[in-house]
């Protein structure tokens, strides 16, 4: 609980018309620390994320990055920054090779892009960076392929590589295990683990055996409203979190 | 019920399936198995004619699929819950569910707007809702729903559990059980070993477009080396 | 010997299309009488669609010149398209013979020796309403044209001659459909008669509006002679009826030349010949009577100039020659659309000019 | 001020008489995702049809029918000859096809009935004016498509809105393959849909026919016009198409019948004249840009 | 990116398709006079203001349907200040107008510019369809200006009093102006090569596949489609320019959505996102029309079919049956 605090909600409200879906929130993510952020589905989880990264716009509330407030600032400004997110809805180029998807991120770290001469694909800096994040999630030997070519489980892998590109300081990961089979979990789980050092990570994930190994810290949201915050042993330990979310047998279930 | 005999498929100039069988009975659940990108979203979209198959033959009940369009598989009474849910975004939670209703098999209980809502009341929560402002969870209840208005003879369900809390993936669980006892006969590929393996009768376990092992799902369940081997757990 | 070539560059896609095709087959009418020739020289006549389009009109030209090696050259219909060609065309010892557009650039300052016009300076069908409707006694106007530099010259035309009270001038877009505001404002305005000027549909589309506004019976109509050919008369139906229009020709004028026209025109094409016809025919004639006094030479330009100055032609309406412009002189007059036995068509109701010139001719240095 | 009301009617009937068009287009472009230049050649296609038949002395219902049947036909067979291999192309490919098909129906036009415009006759029941203001008649007709513009967008509405045929093709548009899964002949559908679209277009045809010149290319005129409606209200909803209609509509007349006489009052020369005509010829465009800058997906975005 | 197979008989096609330009005046002098140099002249000059357009419909998905307004612009930028210098009537900021190529074209390219910028600005708040009419609705407006413009001779357009003109250079003789056509052609599309295959064109082209992940990337897409579109419309007025000095006549019907369309059609037609395929489309439109023309009145009655064919069969264009990448 000591790394700098990098981002944070206060008191974010989001209204859908008649639906409240997110009430008033608070939330911190600090450096070399893995907060997970669960709840039920339609708790309102990816639209909080959306409201951090710029995409949707807060009824109410503010989000500041290191300590200055970005509420007002769009997208990708919040993305130069160094504030990055994956989608639960696979969100990649798929007409483009996956080389080039990979590129493509890591550009948008170098600078900005209004280079008109040089061939991109041959500016060695952003290719070795590309193929280094493709080896991380075993996309080497689908590197030359369109990424519609690739399988759904791929496409996930590759959703998250996007997010990584860069290694922007904060990560809002939506899901990032969904999709991924039993083998690729582990290999993501370890993947993540290593990420803790340098990132603050925020993880939406309904994986829990993947929650629970990686989270130092657990918000539980329900219905818009956090119920519950803390360590890994006291969500587990609470009954609400249980009666809302968790269930009696999940963690039977998170041991297969 | 349903026997897969020799498929090939592929897409452009790559051929992801080289020859897959695969057997169903009556009111059996089968469970699909594989790593990433084996191919068992191509195997199911070929039974659902989704992809055209290059070669083999998909028999069910006696009628052979492989040749036939989507909708004339779907009216024999498959009926898909496919990857990614695929909601109609411009189209609300209810008419969702309306849009699909039929009746492809003669079951004493049809599923219903009724029965439906009733195994998911969220979705009568939401059911004003466009399809594309529900929650990624809620989505996927929306189109376990839908497949069930077809009132389908098989059902087969792409991972049905993906991007579920795990109270609702229990749910979710215990709706397939209760569909299993009612007789209702389900394909289904999903990464969640632990509830899969003991619900199914049969497993087919896939690798780079090929079945490797087959059999009885208790066989698989016990057996950790070919979970290790082809699964990575 | 080889045929002398004829470029007729012309409007024949488009909605305008029947202009050119009405001018083509005018033309052609007059070849196949004289068995293939004109002036009893050979001739092979070229004929290609400008699309309306100034700059393909340009291109055809081009190719006509260089690649066919055209010398005479005719058939456009549309002044803007004339104003491309012709210029250029003339200045490379072409010889332009207008059968229908007249725009006065190229009857004023713009005229040249090789550019020649058999059909009408562009004001002369609008000057002889003007006086028309002056001379019968309408003391106010509503007057109305497409917004673009043949509509403007055509309502100047018709004030030149007209003096009475202009209650209204309104240029409409070019292209338009729907006129229900113009016939709002209009009757608003209560004119004693009304003049417009909108070729082809914009016509049709306007006669037949002011027909259902009610106002065809309230208040009478005047325009030149293009909204109201035989064509234009069958898709308006009865609401041309009693429109008065100028012309300065029409197939009951009482001549030899324009008797075998009109008859040979409804025999060979089926239907009755319209003023652009009738020009088409007359362009072929005239320049048919310069290549015989040339014995088919074109390239001689002075002598080739000279006889088509001459204009040694029986022309389809009566006495014509031309003006120190090249530009016709000729009688105008104003036809009025009957309804009998034969359908909705003109008959000449009254000769109202004769031999009228046009108002640029002072202005060309030639 | 009986004027300002007959110029608002002028706009509203104009706006109407684009609506029956407009409806057809953003049925086939919101609903099926594709992009059709060629609905204008089924209105003429109508209009052509219709004058032809009355011209040759059938009655208004007989022409009416004819012309309904003829652009249908043309609707489907345009559709289970070239689109239906489009559908899931991109935009622009449908752009280029359709563009040929316009080509091709205007040429085809000009080679059946020949180049010059055809008439129509306004059917008798129609003809004449009624006084709805004092000392203004105003035409029946016109009045008879305000009228049948409000049934269409209404049966329309319903259709899409209320109907299961409408759920399946909006469902149709945005994932076709998921619909067909689902157990819908999805080719059909759209061959339906089209089709109607098609008789649509042909509808307005028919209307159109006694107001305007039947003439080979009149679809291409109108077409832009449409697209300008239905990007304006919002694409693929019949109210957006009606409010961007009545709006078009209502913009185009008030502007040609006040914008001259404002500009005049300001000055009283040809110049204002002229630029009183070119604004207002460029009225609907200025309002579409505007429309568009403040609001980018249209005012009644689907 | 190309296959192995089709990476040879792309450079045969470049190649040959580069010869065959750099001797056509002497084949066309074989056929008949040089009248067939004026033909490919138009072809070459309608590539360039193709292939501006392909910059962005193709590699942007910026589907202008109003492109042809800044050929356009050029043209009358070529033409009015022809007009002033040969009138010798002031035109504005003491500038009296000229007769080069050399004043005149950055001339039109900055007016180009300038104007893209400001309508840019509002056109690319939108998408789809609706930049597709947002685009159309500034040409039509610059038309109806146009139209007005009495001073500049309205709707029948404006004659130039000659080829402008260029030091060294004869561009009165057809074949030198064809030459400096091709020259400018080459030039152009080596330019638009080097951008699309440069970081910015990258950029373009993930903008076009998916926006939402661009921006959530860090980047700002609209600034970089701005950027896109006014480069587009620099491109255009080249050509406007250029089809001005040729013809000797500017009306604003170059202005007119038909144009428009016909640009679009023969970027669509020769394949989009192929540079080359701008180059295709260009001359098999203007010939193909050209040839249907000569042959039949009725030409419109087979060119319609054959662009549905092209569609039908071929899903990326001619380029794409050519290359073998056609299916
Ligand atoms: N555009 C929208 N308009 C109206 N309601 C919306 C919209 N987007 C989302 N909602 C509603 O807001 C609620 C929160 O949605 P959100 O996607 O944030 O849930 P979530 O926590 O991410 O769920 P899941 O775990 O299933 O992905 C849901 O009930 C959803 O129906
Ligand atoms: N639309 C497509 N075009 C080309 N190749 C495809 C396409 N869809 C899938 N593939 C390829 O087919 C192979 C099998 O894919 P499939 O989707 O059947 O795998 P899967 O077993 O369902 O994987 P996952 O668990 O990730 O969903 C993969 O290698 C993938 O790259
Ligand atoms: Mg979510
Ligand atoms: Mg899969």
């Amino acid at each position: 609980m000591s790394g700098e605090i990098l981002l944070q909600a206060r008191g974010i409200t989001k209204r859908y018309r008649g639906l409240l879906a997110n009430n008033n929130i608070d939330l911190d993510l600090r450096r070399g620390e893995i907060h997970a952020l669960i709840g039920p589905n339609g708790a309102g989880k990816s639209t909080l994320i959306a409201q951090l990264s710029g995409e949707l716009e807060p009824s109410a509330g503010q989000v500041l990055f290191r300590g200055r407030e970005v509420t007002a600032l769009p997208v990708h400004r919040r993305a130069r920054l160094g504030i990055s997110r994956s989608f639960q809805m696979t969100s990649v180029f798929e007409e483009m090779t996956v080389m080039d998807n990979l590129a493509l991120a890591v550009q948008a770290h170098h600078g900005h892009s209004f280079r008109f001469w040089r061939a991109a694909h041959r500016c060695q800096a952003l290719n070795r960076e590309a193929e280094t994040l493709a080896r991380r999630f075993g996309l080497e030997e689908r590197l030359h392929q369109p990424a519609s070519a690739l399988a759904h489980g791929e496409q996930r892998q590759l959703e998250v590589a996007l997010a990584l590109a860069g290694d922007p300081p904060v990560l809002l990961l939506d899901e990032p295990m969904a999709g991924i089979g039993p083998g690729g979990t582990h290999e993501l789980t370890r993947l993540l683990g290593g990420l803790r050092e340098r990132h603050a990570v925020l993880l939406v994930e309904h994986d829990m055996q993947a929650v629970f190994a990686l989270a130092d810290r657990i918000t539980v949201l329900v219905y818009g409203e956090v119920i519950a915050s803390g360590s890994v042993e006291a969500i587990r330990a609470n009954p609400e979190v249980r009666r809302a979310y968790l269930g009696d047998d999940s963690l039977q279930e998170a041991a297969c | 019920m349903l026997t897969v005999t020799g498929l090939q498929a592929g897409y452009g100039d790559s051929e992801v399936l080289h020859g897959v069988d695969l057997e169903l009975r009556e009111g059996e659940v089968a469970a699909l198995l594989g790593r990433n990108g084996m191919g068992k979203t191509t195997t199911l979209h070929c039974i659902c004619g989704l992809v055209r198959p290059r070669a083999g033959i998909i028999d069910f009940d006696g009628q052979s699929l492989q040749h036939l369009p989507e909708w004339r598989i779907a009216r024999l009474g498959v009926g898909l819950v496919p990857e990614g849910r695929r909601i109609f975004p411009n189209l609300s939670v209810e008419e969702n569910l309306r849009v699909a209703a039929a009746h492809h098999s003669e079951q004493a209980q049809p599923w219903t707007l009724e029965r439906v809502h009733a195994l998911f009341p969220r979705l009568r929560e939401r059911r004003r809702h466009a399809g594309n402002q529900l929650s990624g969870g809620e989505q996927q209840m929306l189109a376990i729903g839908r497949a069930l208005m077809t009132n389908p003879r098989l059902l087969v369900l792409d991972e049905a559990t993906e991007g579920l809390a795990p109270l609702i993936r229990d749910e979710i669980w215990a709706v397939i059980e209760g569909l299993k006892a009612q007789g209702q006969s389900i394909l289904i590929v999903d990464k969640n070993l632990g509830r899969l393996l003991p619900l199914a009768d049969r497993y087919v376990l896939m690798e780079k477009g090929c079945v490797v092992s087959a059999g009885a799902a208790d066989d698989l369940l016990r057996d950790h080396e070919l979970q290790a081997r082809y699964l990575g757990v | 010997a080889q045929p002398v070539k004829i470029g007729m560059i012309t409007t024949l896609t488009t909605k305008a299309g029947y202009l050119g095709e009405d001018i083509r087959d005018g033309f052609r009418l007059a070849i196949e009488q004289e068995g293939g020739t004109l002036g009893g020289v050979p001739v092979e006549l070229l004929v290609e669609d400008d699309g309306r389009k100034p700059g393909k009109g340009r291109q055809i030209a081009d190719r006509f010149i260089r690649k066919d090696g055209v010398r005479i050259m005719t058939g456009i219909v549309f002044s803007n398209v004339a104003l491309a060609v012709a210029p250029k065309v003339v200045r490379q010892g072409v010889f332009y013979i207008s059968p229908n557009a007249g725009p006065s650039k190229l009857a004023g300052k713009g005229c040249d020796p090789n550019f020649f016009n058999a059909a009408w300076q562009n004001d002369n069908l609008h000057e002889v309403m003007g006086q028309y409707v002056q001379d019968a006694g309408y003391k106010s106007a509503y007057i109305l044209a497409p917004n673009y530099p043949a509509g403007k010259d055509a309502l100047a035309g018709f004030k030149r001659y007209y003096k009475g009270r202009i209650v209204g001038e309104v240029y409409t877009k070019l292209g338009q459909s729907d006129y229900a505001a113009e016939l709002a404002n209009l009757r608003a305005a209560k004119p004693e008669a009304v003049f417009f000027f909108l070729p082809g549909g914009m016509g049709i589309n306007f006669l037949k509006q002011y027909q259902q506004a009610g106002l065809a019976e309230r208040i009478p109509v005047f325009g030149p002679a293009f909204s109201f050919d035989a064509r234009i008369l069958k898709a308006v139906g009865d609401a041309a009826v009693g429109v008065k229009n100028g012309s300065q020709w029409n197939w009951d004028l009482d001549n030899p030349a324009n008797r075998r026209f009109v008859a040979a025109f409804r025999e060979k094409y089926g239907r009755m010949p319209t003023l652009y016809a009738s020009q088409g025919y007359d362009t072929a004639r005239l320049i048919g009577s310069a290549l015989k006094a040339t014995g088919g030479k074109p390239e001689d330009q002075d002598a080739f100039r000279k006889a088509l100055e001459q204009a040694d032609f029986e022309s389809v309406r009566g006495a014509f020659r031309f003006n120190r412009n090249h530009f016709p002189i000729q009688d105008l007059y104003v036809r009025e659309v009957v309804k009998d036995d034969d359908g909705i068509r003109n008959v000449t109701l009254k000769k109202v000019f004769s031999d009228h010139g046009d108002a640029y001719a002072d202005q060309c240095r030639m | 001020m009986w004027l300002l009301v007959e110029q608002l009617l002028n706009g509203l009937q104009l706006g109407f008489m684009l609506f029956l068009l407009s409806a057809g287009l953003t049925l086939v472009f919101g609903v099926m995702n594709l992009i059709n230049l060629a609905h204008g050649s089924f209105y003429m296609v109508g209009a052509y049809v219709a004058a032809t038949l009355s011209g040759a002395g059938m009655g208004y219902g007989v022409a009416l029918l004819g012309a309904l049947a003829a652009a249908g036909l043309c609707g489907l067979l345009v559709e289970l000859i070239v689109l239906r291999h489009l559908y899931r192309r991109d935009h622009l490919d449908q752009v280029l096809a359709t563009f040929g098909l316009i080509l091709f129906f205007n040429e085809g036009v000009r080679m059946i009935w020949g180049r010059q415009p055809l008439f129509m006759q306004t059917p008798a029941w129609l003809g004449g004016s009624v006084e709805l203001l004092p000392g203004v008649p105003y035409p029946l007709y016109r009045l008879a498509i305000i009228g049948i513009g409000l049934l269409v967008a209404l049966g329309l509405y319903l259709l899409i809105a209320r109907t299961r045929l409408g759920m399946r093709i909006r469902a149709g548009a945005s994932d076709r393959q998921m619909i067909a899964a689902l157990g819908v002949n999805i080719r059909w559908l759209y061959t339906l849909v089209f089709a109607l679209g098609a008789l649509m277009a042909g509808f307005a045809g028919v209307i159109a026919a006694p107001v305007f010149a039947v003439e080979s290319g009149m679809g291409e005129s109108i077409l832009i016009l449409t697209f300008v409606v239905i990007v304006i209200g919002g694409i693929g909803s019949v109210r957006g198409a009606l409010l961007g209609a009545l709006l078009v509509g209502l913009v185009d007349s008030l502007g040609r019948a006040y914008l001259p006489r404002l500009l005049g009052l300001l000055s009283d020369s040809e110049a204002a004249n002229a630029l009183a005509a070119s604004l207002s010829s460029m009225s609907i465009y200025l309002l579409m840009a505007l429309v568009l800058a403040i609001r980018p997906r249209g005012l009644f975005p689907a | 990116m190309l296959r192995g197979p089709s990476a040879l008989r792309l450079r045969v096609l470049l190649g040959g398709g580069l010869l065959l330009l750099l001797v056509w005046p002497w084949i066309s002098a074989l056929f008949g006079g040089d009248y067939l140099v004026s033909v490919m002249t138009r072809v070459l000059i309608f590539a360039i203001a193709a292939i501006s357009l392909d910059l962005i419909v193709g590699y942007g998905a910026l589907v202008s349907f109003g492109h042809a307004a800044f050929l356009g612009l050029g043209a009358y930028v070529a033409a009015i200040s022809a007009f002033h210098a040969s009138e010798g009537l002031p035109l504005a900021f003491g500038f009296s107008g000229s007769e080069s190529l050399l004043v005149n074209l950055p001339l039109a390219m900055a007016v180009a510019a300038l104007v893209a910028c400001v309508t840019g600005l509002i056109c690319l708040r939108t998408q789809g369809i609706h930049f597709i009419m947002i685009t159309l609705a500034f040409a039509q407006m610059l038309y109806y200006l146009f139209v007005s413009l009495d001073a500049y001779g309205g709707e029948d357009g404006l004659v130039l009093p000659a080829r402008n003109s260029l030091p060294l250079l004869d561009t009165a003789d057809d074949r030198q102006f064809y030459f400096l056509c091709l020259g400018l052609l080459l030039l152009y599309l080596y330019l638009a090569h080097r951008l699309v295959n440069s970081r910015f064109g990258r950029v373009l082209r993930g903008s076009r596949a998916n926006e939402t992940r661009m921006r959530a990337l860090g980047y700002n897409t609209y600034g970089y489609r701005l950027a896109a579109y006014v480069i587009a419309a620099t491109g255009a007025p080249l050509a406007g320019v250029l089809l001005a000095s040729k013809t000797e006549f500017v009306d604003p019907g170059l202005f007119s959505w038909q144009l428009s369309g016909e640009l679009l059609v023969m970027v669509i037609l020769g394949g989009m996102g192929s540079l080359y395929g701008a180059v295709i489309g260009a001359a098999a439109f203007l010939l193909l029309e050209q040839w249907l023309a000569a042959w039949t009145e009725h030409w419109m009655f087979f060119l319609g079919p054959f662009l549905v064919l092209v569609v039908v069969r071929a899903r990326h264009g001619l380029w794409g049956v050519l290359t073998g990448n056609g299916q």
